[in-house]
């Protein structure tokens, strides 16, 4: 077990319970942040740096941004006054635990027959170039034009604010 | 070297927090980053099985990641800008609030 | 001869580290380049600000500081004492944690970005393969401390100021790294050792710079254009309008947090430019073929203080652009303008050598500039203020 | 001998041809029609337009008699025929046409002759009568009616003047329609003649669909020419008949109820409420005639297949009947008051004389009875009436009395009359036809009694006869207001009819049989061995001896006595409870009343009853069916349909409210669901697929 997979976990998960229970919805965002980067790190332990760096690249660098603009902008910031968890926590709670239980279950219960560490894979960003444009050419295109969508869409929904604001 | 199952159950770990929070929170902002979580709980699960798998050189782990890097991004720009409006409209981004859509 | 003053700082760390056993001896090795880092760029930093103040000065025909040492040469030392000196006052209301983090988070993220450039030949602290994903990776995270700063402060000013700092970040964030892709294209590597080592030969004794080709020319111009919107420098440099928000994100630092704010600032506008010369300039190669013999880091730090010159030029000369003219600026002139670069970069590549691809890639560029620039600035669009008031 | 071989043999359409005989019966027929259009005040031009279109009809009947006597006398027996389509149906085509043969010709101037003496005779009789022109209109289409049924040679055409005769004869014996019972006797008297026609139509359809015409004589073609005559021998029908026998029965029953024969007789003696003249015409000489002119015209159908000597089924039967109708009628006339129904009963047994003479002795025998009869009766009718007429409206005989003295002239031609009737030897028609009949039954192969049984009629003829005559004439006024002789128009025809009356005999006598030589188409010579046919000598003598002795006894019983006017008569004294039967028509009228009408009243009711309930129920079961059916929709509709769709629908809108609250609107909710979900599908997976 290298030392730096258990600092990054703990980091990651600390961060995650940090996202999930704060009161303040802005740490909570910030921790966020923080799993992000430490699962990007986790990605680099386990040699893929480009996908850590892409993950570092659109979580931090846009995805928390946007979160937070969303909290600023729907004012998050403030304390909600009546309680930060819903009436029926204990049932999510319950259910997230039977969740956990039966993954883990399947986990341990298939440790023996998952395939144990290979060689590090010699994967260069070329590799990864080639298979985005070679094989994976039309997920590419699809995801591009998602991508596409998914702006236009964003901005529709949230334009209708400035007629109506005039 | 760190097997591929405790890759696994720190995904699963993950997965179960993002759940839970989800579940458990008020704020809608916060379902989605519960809902964020879950997602990396997945990609670190493609990842871990991409790079213990038999071939890693088919990249075919590691470019769905990416791949669902890149949507998840775009779910969470949607998922913002309808929470945005939601609250523009409702003035309020309390979930058992929003029970319009009610049956 | 010359391969040893070129090489002198490498050698310099193999016989530093050559003490130490051979386990650590690699990892000894990358601190002590990571130390030379941290060392030298705040020096540099000092030097920049009394270079700047002076610069500002004489712009506007006025001397400068030159009170502290011989023509105020020693005004920094005196700037860090006194940042250094002076109360670090936190608001009552601020979020202690999270006003705290901020500026650590920022200088942090800048100087990462420093692991990667090339300052000169075989002198790179970190040869990554995604060299250039990694620092574009890190440049994003400098938003978030932006934003960490000016809302932990609890101030209007400071929340707006950090607002729009990172709307303007995020604006410029995009062209920004289009233009860094239309390199990479053309390199077709990501690794910043490999973009040099493209632009590092000669015909006719001139270089191969990727700034003497048409697209190169335009992408450069608009990579300057975003990182000086980066860096929230010159005429970009609305969230710090000393004018209007007082000192944007940053108002509610003081002592010693203001002064790690300033360095990060200054930091990131190194690294941009730094940046900037190994994609278009041609990092650490000689401007003419005779003049290989000068050392390779040599020609990276004259580059990089030729753009920090310009830097200090344009905050000097330009008047600061409002919130919507600078946005419509970005989304409606240089992002259009680095779309068309990525195109025009495709063509080039793929139109084999000749005049042919010269004429027709500065002809598409020229039109494209001149039309939008032109539909810019005859409907208006940098005319009267046409933003609404934030909520 | 009986000659029977058949005169239609060589139909030769030699001659001139026969389409104005049409004129005959539609000259009167047409006069009708005109006198219906006027007012009532027109007597003169109604009485002038009858007897005038009457008087035509007569001419060209003579004119066409003379011409078929022309061609007998160069010994041609002209047959000529005159037929046309009447309409066409597709392949089928309904012919009519109009024969003249000796047959025809002699009726048609029977006919016209006595038609024209009793429309003059009437024109006294009704006088004062106000509906006078109506009279002579329904007279006009009476004559016309009668001479169509005698012109015709399609069985169509003679039916349907058969019908139109039945029409008129219910038209004038009701006349006086206000008295109910002349109304009831015009209606019953049509009804019966009715039961007749529908045989005669049965045999009519019979015979169309056997031979494929409707024509008698079609140059070879027709119904009673050989060839058909040939199939329907070919075709046996039912009891041992073969279908001519049965078809020519099936018509003798249409006779026997238009003229009155022993079944269906009943309406004769009622039809005497018309007025006198009427009962002259239709009673007397024509329409009762017709019957047998009919049984004449199809006669070759009914004899066919008779072998040499012998009979037909067909003309043994119509003998029977004639035989004993003869017989019945002149029994029931002995014990008659009533002066027109004595007669009306002799009309009845004489055409039983004329069914017998058809049936035993062939056409010739028959149709001479029939003339001389014509003549005699039309006169008995004519002088009755101007009896009734003089006693002002009386008619019973009892209430009469010593008129000989008050009437002279009637009283002499009525005597003339009743001694034609009864036969009275040598001098009198009535005695050769009578005779002529008695001597065909005499030689008759089947059997005596029709013989013995004609005698003892003849016997009774002249009882009844004498005894009436008696009463009328002789003994001593019983009446009210003293009897007057009737004008001059009334008693000249009667004086006419008295001279034929005994004229006519003549032509029909042993030694000349001019009568039955014209009819067979042979030539007549005139020889005195005609008497000397074996026992024509013993015959005629016993003959006249019966009527001597008729004579006597009645003459006896009844003498020159008057006695009262409502005194019992004395052989009502002699066999009261034989009178009384006799008296009371031998209760023919109350068996029918008694088995028929009460038949037909117990089917009217049963008929009632199978439609009221049967019928009634059936219909009311359906509907009853379909309110039922109706009811258990409703029911149905209401609880299954409905209430399981309603039911139906509040379950599902139970369940819908149900999953409802699923839907809370709640995104975790769902999310929690969702996560159940994956929970479930994860532990089924892993555990389905455990070792």
């Amino acid at each position: 077990m290298s030392i730096v997979f258990y600092v990054l976990t703990t980091i990651t998960v600390m961060g995650a319970l940090a996202a999930m229970l704060l009161k303040n919805t802005v740490h909570c965002a910030l921790a966020l942040s923080v799993v992000f980067a430490g699962l990007a790190f986790l990605f680099m332990s386990l040699d893929a740096q480009y996908a850590g760096w892409a993950q570092v690249l659109v979580y931090i660098g846009a995805v928390a941004i946007l979160v937070v603009f969303a909290i600023l902008l729907t004012k998050g910031s403030e304390t909600p006054k009546d309680g930060v968890f819903s009436r029926t926590w204990f049932v999510g709670l319950v259910i997230a635990a039977g969740v956990f239980a039966v993954l883990g279950w399947a986990v341990m219960g298939s440790m023996k027959a998952l395939p144990q560490l290979t060689a590090v894979p010699q994967v260069t960003n070329l590799d990864i170039g080639n298979a985005l444009v070679g094989r994976y050419v039309l997920p590419l295109e699809i995801v591009a034009v998602l991508l596409t969508a998914a702006m236009i869409g964003a901005v529709i929904v949230a334009i209708h604010e400035k007629e109506g604001q005039k | 070297m760190t097997s591929l199952a405790y890759y696994l159950l720190v995904a699963a770990l993950l997965f179960s927090i993002g759940l839970a929070g989800a579940l458990v929170r008020r704020n809608a902002i916060l379902v989605l980053i519960g809902i964020e979580l879950m997602l990396n709980a997945a990609n670190l699960n493609l990842i871990a099985f991409w790079r213990y798998g038999p071939h890693p050189e088919r990249l075919t782990g590691m470019i769905f990641a990416i791949f669902s890097i890149a949507v998840a991004a775009a779910e969470a720009a949607v998922g913002l800008g309808l929470v945005i409006q939601i609250h523009r409209h409702a003035k309020t981004t309390d979930l058992d609030a929003m029970n319009r859509m009610k049956g | 001869m010359i391969g040893f003053f070129d090489q002198i700082f490498v050698l310099l760390q193999h016989w530093i580290v050559s003490f130490l056993p051979a386990a650590w001896q690699s990892a000894a090795g990358v601190l002590l380049a990571v130390v030379a880092i941290i060392c030298l760029f705040p020096a540099l930093f000092a030097l920049t600000t009394v270079f700047e103040r002076k610069g500002i000065a004489r712009i506007q025909n006025r001397l400068g500081p030159n009170r502290v040492g011989p023509y105020g040469l020693l005004q920094p030392i005196a700037d860090g004492i006194k940042s250094l000196t002076k109360e670090d006052i936190v608001p009552m209301s601020a979020d202690a944690a999270v006003h705290f983090l901020a500026p650590v988070v920022m200088v942090v993220a800048v100087f990462m970005g420093f692991a990667v450039l090339p300052m000169g030949r075989n002198m790179v602290l970190v040869d990554m393969d995604a060299g250039l994903l990694f620092y574009f990776a890190i440049g994003a995270s400098a938003e978030l401390a932006v934003f960490m700063a000016g809302w932990s402060s609890r101030n209007k000013y400071s929340l707006l100021g950090a607002m729009r700092a990172v709307a303007q970040m995020i604006s410029y964030e995009v062209p920004l790294l289009l233009s860094g892709v239309t390199v990479v294209m053309i390199t077709g590597s990501l690794s910043l050792t490999k973009i040099v080592a493209a632009q590092n030969h000669y015909s006719y004794g001139l270089p191969h710079w990727y700034i003497f080709t048409p697209w190169g020319c335009a992408g450069f111009l608009m990579y300057a254009i975003a990182a000086t919107a980066e860096s929230n420098r010159s005429p970009f440099d609305l969230p710090e309008g000393e004018s209007e928000l007082v000192a944007g994100y940053h108002t509610e630092y003081s002592g010693f947090k203001f002064a790690l704010f300033f360095l990060g600032e200054y930091l990131a506008m190194f690294s941009i430019s730094g940046l900037g010369t190994t994609l278009f300039l041609g990092g650490w190669s000689a401007p003419f073929s005779f003049l290989n013999w000068v050392p390779s880091w040599i020609w990276f730090f004259s580059k990089l203080m030729l753009s920090i010159f310009v830097f200090i030029w344009l905050r000097g000369t330009l008047p600061r652009l409002r919130q919507d003219q600078l946005m419509n600026f970005a989304w409606k002139f240089v992002l259009p303008m680095c779309l068309l670069n990525l195109f025009v970069a495709a063509a080039w590549r793929f139109m084999g050598d000749g005049w042919l691809r010269w004429v027709v890639c500065s002809a598409v560029l020229i039109a494209a500039y001149v039309t939008l620039g032109w539909s810019e600035m005859h409907r208006g669009k940098i005319g009267p203020r046409s933003y609404r008031y934030a909520e | 001998m009986l000659d029977t071989e058949m005169v239609s043999g060589s139909l030769t359409h030699c001659g001139p041809s026969c389409d104005y005989l049409v004129l005959i019966a539609a000259v009167p027929m047409v006069a009708a029609g005109v006198i219906a259009f006027l007012k009532q005040p027109r007597r003169k031009t109604a009485a002038a337009l009858s007897i005038g279109s009457l008087s035509f009809s007569l001419l060209l009947s003579l004119i066409a008699f003379t011409r078929v006597l022309v061609d007998w006398i160069h010994g041609v027996a002209t047959h000529s025929v005159f037929n046309f389509t009447w309409f066409q149906a597709g392949t089928a085509h309904v012919d009519l046409g109009w024969v003249l043969d000796p047959l025809s010709a002699v009726m048609l101037v029977m006919v016209s002759f006595v038609g024209l003496l009793i429309f003059i005779y009437s024109t006294g009789y009704m006088k004062d009568d106000e509906n006078y022109t109506r009279f002579f209109c329904f007279l006009s289409l009476f004559a016309g009616a009668m001479l169509g049924v005698v012109i015709a040679n399609s069985i169509l055409l003679l039916f349907m003047c058969w019908e139109l005769v039945g029409l008129t004869s219910y038209l004038l014996i009701g006349f006086w329609f206000q008295k109910p019972a002349a109304a009831a006797a015009a209606k019953k008297a049509f009804l019966t003649t009715r039961i007749g026609d529908v045989f005669f139509l049965l045999g009519m359809v019979w015979l169309f669909s056997q031979t494929g015409t409707l024509l008698f004589y079609n140059h070879g073609a027709g119904s009673m020419e050989v060839a058909a005559l040939a199939g329907l021998l070919a075709q046996p029908a039912a009891w041992g008949l073969t279908a001519a026998g049965a078809i020519g029965l099936l018509i003798f029953a249409g006779a026997a109820g238009k003229s009155g024969q022993f079944p269906l007789h009943v309406w004769l003696p009622d039809a005497m409420e018309g007025p006198t003249p009427v009962s002259a015409l239709i009673h007397a000489a024509t329409m009762v005639a017709a019957g047998v002119y009919l049984i004449a015209r199809v006669y070759p159908l009914m004899a066919a297949g008779m072998p040499t000597g012998g009979t037909t089924t067909a003309l043994t039967v119509v003998t029977w009947v004639g035989a004993f109708t003869a017989v019945f009628a002149a029994l029931i006339a002995v014990a008659q008051n009533d002066i027109k129904r004595i007669l009306a009963y002799s009309t009845v047994s004489q055409l039983g004389y004329m069914m017998a003479g058809l049936g035993m002795g062939g056409v010739a025998v028959g149709m001479f009875h029939l003339i001389t009869h014509a003549f005699f009766k039309a006169l008995l009718f004519l002088g009755a009436g101007s009896v009734i007429h003089g006693c002002h409206g009386e008619q019973d005989i009892r209430k009469m009395g010593g008129l000989k003295s008050d009437m002279p002239l009637t009283f002499l031609t009525y005597s003339i009359g009743m001694l034609a009737l009864c036969g009275f030897p040598l001098v009198f028609s009535g005695f050769w036809s009578k005779d002529g009949i008695l001597e065909a039954a005499q030689h008759w192969s089947v059997a005596k009694a029709p013989f013995y049984m004609l005698v003892f009629g003849a016997l009774l003829t002249a009882f009844y006869m004498t005894r009436q005559v008696a009463y009328v004439f002789f003994g001593v006024w019983r009446g009210g207001k003293p009897a007057h002789e009737s004008p001059k128009v009334m008693t000249a025809p009667l004086g006419i009819l008295a001279f034929f009356a005994m004229a006519l005999g003549l032509i029909g006598t042993p030694a000349w049989p001019w009568f039955r030589s014209f009819l067979d188409g042979r030539a007549a010579a005139f020889d005195w061995h005609g008497f000397m046919e074996p026992g024509l000598g013993t015959l005629m003598l016993a003959s006249s001896v019966i009527v001597i002795f008729g004579w006597w006894l009645s003459w006896k019983i009844y003498g020159d006595r008057s006695p009262q006017p409502m005194e019992p008569d004395p052989l009502e004294k002699a066999a009261p409870m034989a009178w009384g039967w006799l008296r009371d028509r031998l209760y023919v009228d109350e068996l029918y009343s008694a088995t028929v009408i009460a038949f037909y009243g117990w089917w009217a009711r049963v008929t009632d009853w199978l439609d009221r309930r049967v019928w009634g129920g059936a219909v009311a079961g359906v509907a009853g069916s379909f309110a039922l059916w109706a009811r258990l929709n409703r029911f149905l509709d209401a609880n299954v349909v409905d209430g399981g769709f309603d039911n139906g629908c509040a379950g599902l809108a139970g369940g819908g409210g149900l999953l409802a609250r699923v839907q809370s609107g709640r995104v975790q909710s769902y999310l929690r669901i969702m996560a159940l979900g994956v929970v479930a599908l994860v532990v089924i997976l892993i555990w389905s697929s455990r070792p």
